[in-house]
């Protein structure tokens, strides 16, 4: 399971390579999914103009190993590895990646949903949305989406 | 004892700061330190209902005691992903 | 939506890329999800020497478009794309890809569990297994696993 | 009227072949097809109950009507993924 932060465009086939590696014959796997959450140009109905990213690095790592260690005993998974950026991120860019492991195709799709719901309460990374007309931390209460649709429930991509 | 609070998002925008270094008395706890921090940075009071706090790598309550040397994190409503 | 069939290891990240292409600043998409489906070295107690397949590829590239159009239909995504490969397959090596975007990864999810649940009923591939000590079309009633556990339920990956 | 038969996995090696013209009369349906079909391969009748039938691109019944040049396949049970 690897996990890492980055300032740099993420390398996603990294991340591949980091959960479907195996030795010539041996793989165990049937399914590997890759999940890249990307800058949308629109959040509800704000034109977004790019967004910031910044990360407690260490407390992150620590969370996304806890939390991809519970996701393992949730679901039926091999492996599992994340890449996050941070910093300032452009419309179309990758925010972050995660790929999965799995035997059969249902615990890799679970275990994703699972992961990434888990890492939006808990791993400490945080984004400020520049759109058109201000700024906003994402859930916050200023944040106006956050407000009726708190970004902790996990259903907010990215 | 001594010690490093890190600051993230609007905390760190609150009060201008990334990192400051408190001195509390020996078996302080995290409210203990808010409410050393509150008094201090009037901006930062007010995001109390949306803060949680994480002592090393862990959330932890504002019960939790405090010891020299480690570093106490404002987590902000957070927004990986 | 970009389906296509090849008897040469498949290109991901062209799958990819067919569907998360988007004008620099205009990415209307969250979430990207790639699927692969691998040749595992296990099918139930069975060791996996390699596999074959065959297609019926002008019915399965209609197919193809048939069900993502329906898959489309129920979820909201932006685009999907899939490539399965034909002929010989060592262990480890992608069967099938598959590319979904959308604005949320909830969508993303969903759709592609229809996606191949949807493929594995309807599109003409076949995959004939071979084992230490036979071979076996897969979902026929000589498939010891099928027999039980009918391939055309969409619970099998590859 | 006359049809293109093709066979897939194992159907293709019930009958040895991947592909055979049919002769019918006009009118004929899936159903007549697959008769023929049975008689002149003896190994593929017992394939019947998991086999299905696709006119063109397209899943058809055994009731469907057949049309001169048409291409008829009998589709086995799939397992691509």
């Amino acid at each position: 399971m690897a996990f890492s932060i980055t300032r740099d465009p993420i390398d996603a086939q990294a991340v591949y390579a980091a959960v479907a590696g195996h030795a010539e014959g041996s793989n165990p796997d049937g399914a590997v999914l890759v999940f890249y959450g990307t800058v949308r140009n629109k959040t509800a109905d704000r034109v977004v103009r790019y967004l910031e990213y910044e990360c407690y690095e260490p407390m992150a790592l620590a969370q996304m190993e806890r939390i991809a260690a519970e996701v393992k005993g949730r679901h039926a998974i091999s492996d599992l590895a994340c890449t996050h950026r941070v910093g300032k991120l452009e419309i179309g860019e990758d925010a972050m990646v995660v790929a999965v492991a799995a035997p059969h195709r249902a615990a890799a799709l679970a275990a994703t949903e699972d992961f990434i719901s888990r890492l939006k309460q808990d791993v400490p990374i945080w984004k400020k949305e520049h759109f058109e007309g201000g700024a906003v931390w994402i859930g916050t209460p200023e944040d106006p989406q956050g407000a009726s649709e708190p970004i902790r429930e996990g259903d907010e991509v990215p | 004892m001594r010690v490093q609070v890190r600051y993230f998002a609007a905390a760190r925008e609150a009060t201008g700061l990334e990192t400051e270094v408190l001195d509390l008395d020996d078996g302080a706890s995290v409210g203990d330190a808010w409410t050393t921090l509150a008094d201090r940075h009037p901006d930062l009071a007010p995001l109390r209902a949306q803060l949680r706090f994480a002592v090393g790598a862990e959330f932890a309550a504002e019960a939790a005691s405090l010891a020299d040397g480690q570093t106490l994190a404002l987590i902000p409503p957070v927004g990986g992903g």
